[in-house]
């Protein structure tokens, strides 16, 4: 009950946390309307076009904003010495990487889900695919904040080499955009492709809290 | 919740978790990542027209046409259906009757498939070309080699 | 209760500090003395099991501080030489978090009563990055009234503060002391703290 | 088997091999190339082009080792605390990168010919291309990180993590349809290439491991002396 206590309470710390900073979630999202509009004037004005690689351009939009914020995923905390109170309060750090990752997805990536339709309409995607979109990036997006927390757990002490932890995310989503966008193109795949795609978010789930506890545990103890 | 159980639940998850996942992907993912369809995969009658896909197979036997001296046509067969090529371009050096190859390109009616692209595909079997003559000639050529 | 017996930390086979041993028990007050980079806090991270020590072992208890990690952390509040208070928040967000997070049985009466000794009652609202840098290391200290257990924990508490505020936390050390509680800090030099064992490191 | 985990038994083993294995990849080099130019026969199928397969196959397979090793040296240095696995992940990176290189390189020479294309994206081309990123990946974090003890265990959970990526591209050819074709050579059955064409393919991977293994000793021992007197 008690340890039940203390993951509320840590959703409710990130909650505050991220409440005060709502401008810059904000921010991410802004970047990636702009990026679509610079997408937009720069194929130009032909819808067919564009609604040919709308999808794609929502997929590499949706990767790079998400890992343009990844430095703040574990970095203030370490700075600062929160992570080390709240280990000090009994979570291991396995735990606090899981923890830490949804709130990732919370805070940062269902914002996203939620401007993917707005997206779509700028960019000329067909109604009945915004489903498949939705879908695939929901299951996705909590993957690439599985690996948003590997990555930055790794680079935390990493001072000279910023752009390394989202070279790390973007390869290792390589995968995950393969599937997701093969499930729009072939949509009588559905149910297969899902599967799959929620497998690969299984083995990232499950690879998470060891690699990323591991480095935290590592950073922590050498700063 | 001890740190030490912490772990312990942790690492029940974990391979509760790849388990499950494994399974999963295993059972998913046979036919998804294909890098073409075979032409007994593409059902005639949800063919959609100038959408770009990639098929592979056999150049059927007796089935190229050279219509000038870059535009050909020639059948792609898994022998369980077969589709028309049309290709105007540069063959590679492999191409050949009863040689595997991937084409790239779309349907431009229902019959015929417009190819922007051929790759020819070879096999894992490598044999020097004199062994070839020597089995041919005893009888012991297997069909398989294409 | 914290028995640390000949600790030694090697980092890329250079010695940071060898042969530590010290022992805490309640009403206990040490000062770990020495210059930079003497390794005062290294050790204190090693006293807290992040630091694994190359030699040495840890008792807390009775039993290696590795077993009975759980109960050693619910028995310790430690307090960083980094601001821990989250910036873009209000004092009272900030108190509001720690007294839900670390599940504290400490009524707001007693809150705010630290909260006046420590003078930072007038500016509940403002937030943490506004604040001097002694006004926010005192704001670090209600976290010890907050999370209300036995063994302190305190790297450079009394870098930034001014006579006043020392003095303060001389009477809060006498206090917890005589509450059957034990306090480590680090320090470059004594400002005049009673304490019953003194380490140079 | 000790020198494998001991950099003072490595240094002394390596001095006495060294010279001789030199020597012997010279021989079985030279002796390769002229075997796989003049002494093997042409392909039934590809001509003379098959005579790339005996510089892509080794450097294909030795790519894909060297990262496997790396990754046994992983779990060795983080979970029973042996230096040296460090060692040996800072050293034998940049080989592996460029086995995959190679390994690349000549594929889309021999891809131009026979496919008739450099490159496409199938599951094995994808999958190698992967492999050599993440080399880089361990070759930059190399220089990235202040603190060796950090940079060091980051880049063995790192390798582990990348290991995911080792099974994927060698069963990619035999789960997916791919313009790559199937492995020739693999334990469970006969191999399917001709045994005039093997002998090369067999002599050129010996020279490679040969070669490869003399670049390691020689980036290990730079490596450990390196690390002695504190320089990284």
């Amino acid at each position: 009950m008690k340890f039940l206590n203390k993951i509320i309470f840590f959703y409710f710390r990130e909650y505050k946390l991220n409440m005060s900073g709502v401008q810059d979630i904000l921010t991410n999202i802004i970047f990636f309307f702009v990026s679509i509009f610079i997408f937009i004037f720069s194929i130009g004005p032909d819808k067919e076009t564009i609604s040919l690689i709308g999808v794609g351009i929502v997929w590499t939009l949706l990767l790079l904003s998400s890992t343009l914020s990844l430095r703040k995923f574990y970095q203030d905390d370490f700075e600062n010495g929160n992570l080390l109170i709240i280990h000090l309060n009994g979570l291991s750090f396995g735990f606090i990487a899981i923890l830490k990752t949804f709130s990732h997805f919370l805070f940062v990536q269902v914002p996203f889900l939620l401007s993917i339709p707005i997206a779509c309409v700028l960019l000329n995607i067909a109604n009945d695919k915004l489903f498949y979109l939705l879908t695939s990036f929901g299951i996705a997006s909590l993957t690439l904040s599985c690996l948003g927390s590997i990555s930055s757990s790794m680079n935390l002490m990493n001072q000279r080499n910023y752009l390394l932890g989202s070279v790390i995310v973007m390869i290792f989503s390589v995968p995950i955009i393969i599937f997701s966008v093969s499930i729009i193109n072939m949509e009588e795949n559905f149910n297969s492709l899902i599967n799959i795609l929620f497998g690969i978010l299984l083995i990232v789930f499950a690879i998470n809290p060891w690699a990323s506890g591991l480095c935290l545990k590592l950073s922590l103890e050498n700063n | 919740m001890s740190l030490r159980f912490q772990r312990l639940l942790l690492i029940m998850l974990t391979l509760v978790i790849i388990l499950s996942a494994v399974l999963l992907i295993l059972y998913n993912a046979r036919e998804n990542v294909s890098y073409f369809y075979t032409p007994s995969e593409i059902d005639k009658s949800e063919i959609t027209i100038n959408k770009i896909i990639r098929i592979g197979g056999f150049v059927e036997n007796d089935s190229f046409n050279k219509i000038s001296s870059s535009k050909f046509k020639f059948r792609i067969t898994d022998e369980k259906a077969s589709i028309l090529v049309t290709f105007n371009g540069i063959l590679p050096d492999l191409f050949r009757e009863g040689q595997g190859a991937v084409i790239e390109g779309a349907f431009v009616d229902n019959d015929i498939f417009n190819a922007t692209n051929v790759f020819a595909k070879h096999d894992e079997n490598y044999m020097p070309a004199s062994i070839k003559e020597d089995l041919k000639g005893t009888g012991y050529w297997n069909k398989k080699y294409k | 209760m914290l028995i640390v017996k000949d600790l030694s930390v090697q980092r890329l086979d250079k010695a940071i500090f060898e042969n530590i041993s010290l022992s805490l028990s309640p009403r206990n007050i040490t000062i770990l003395k020495g210059k930079n980079g003497s390794g005062k806090t290294t050790l204190l991270k090693a006293i807290l099991n992040i630091i694994e020590p190359s030699f040495g072992s840890i008792y807390w208890k009775g039993k290696l501080l590795k077993k009975n990690l759980y109960d050693f952390y619910n028995h310790v509040t430690y307090i960083p030489d980094t601001t821990t208070s989250l910036k873009k928040l209000t004092i009272r967000d900030n108190i509001n978090i720690w007294k839900k997070f670390f599940i504290s049985d400490i009524n707001n009466a007693q809150i705010e009563t630290a909260l006046k000794t420590l003078k930072l009652d007038n500016n509940l609202n403002k937030k943490v990055g506004t604040l001097s840098f002694g006004e926010t290391k005192k704001l670090e200290f209600l976290r010890l009234i907050i999370e209300n257990k036995n063994v302190w924990i305190l790297d450079e508490p009394f870098s930034n503060l001014d006579d006043d505020s020392i003095e303060l936390m001389k009477q809060t050390f006498e206090d917890h002391c005589a509450n059957e509680g034990s306090i480590i800090f680090s320090s470059h030099q004594n400002p005049g703290i009673y304490v019953t064992e003194e380490m140079e490191l | 088997m000790k020198f494998l985990v001991n950099p003072g038994k490595f240094n002394e083993i390596a001095d006495y091999i060294f010279k001789p294995l030199l020597f012997l990849s010279f021989i079985f080099f030279a002796l390769g190339l002229l075997f796989s130019f003049y002494l093997s026969p042409d392909d039934y199928q590809q001509g003379s082009t098959v005579r790339i397969m005996y510089v892509h196959v080794p450097s294909a397979w030795l790519a894909l080792l060297t990262y496997a090793i790396m990754t046994f040296y992983s779990i060795m240095a983080l979970a029973f605390r042996i230096p040296f696995g460090f060692i040996f992940n800072t050293a034998v990176a940049p080989i592996g990168a460029v086995f995959t290189l190679i390994c690349i390189i000549s594929g889309s020479l021999w891809g131009k010919p026979m496919w008739g294309t450099w490159w496409v994206w199938d599951a094995r081309l994808t999958s190698v291309a992967i492999l050599f990123i993440i080399y880089l990946i361990i070759i930059f974090m190399n220089y990235s990180f202040e603190n060796r003890i950090v940079r060091e265990k980051v880049i063995a959970i790192f390798i582990l993590v990348g290991s995911v990526n080792l099974p994927i591209v060698k069963f990619s050819v035999d789960w997916w349809n791919t313009l790559h074709q199937p492995a020739t050579i693999s334990k469970l059955s006969k191999p399917s290439i001709d045994s005039s064409m093997m002998t090369p393919l067999i002599i050129m991977t010996l020279a490679f491991i040969m070669i490869g293994i003399a670049i390691a000793i020689l980036r290990i021992k730079t490596e450990i002396i390196s690390r002695k007197s504190n320089l990284s």
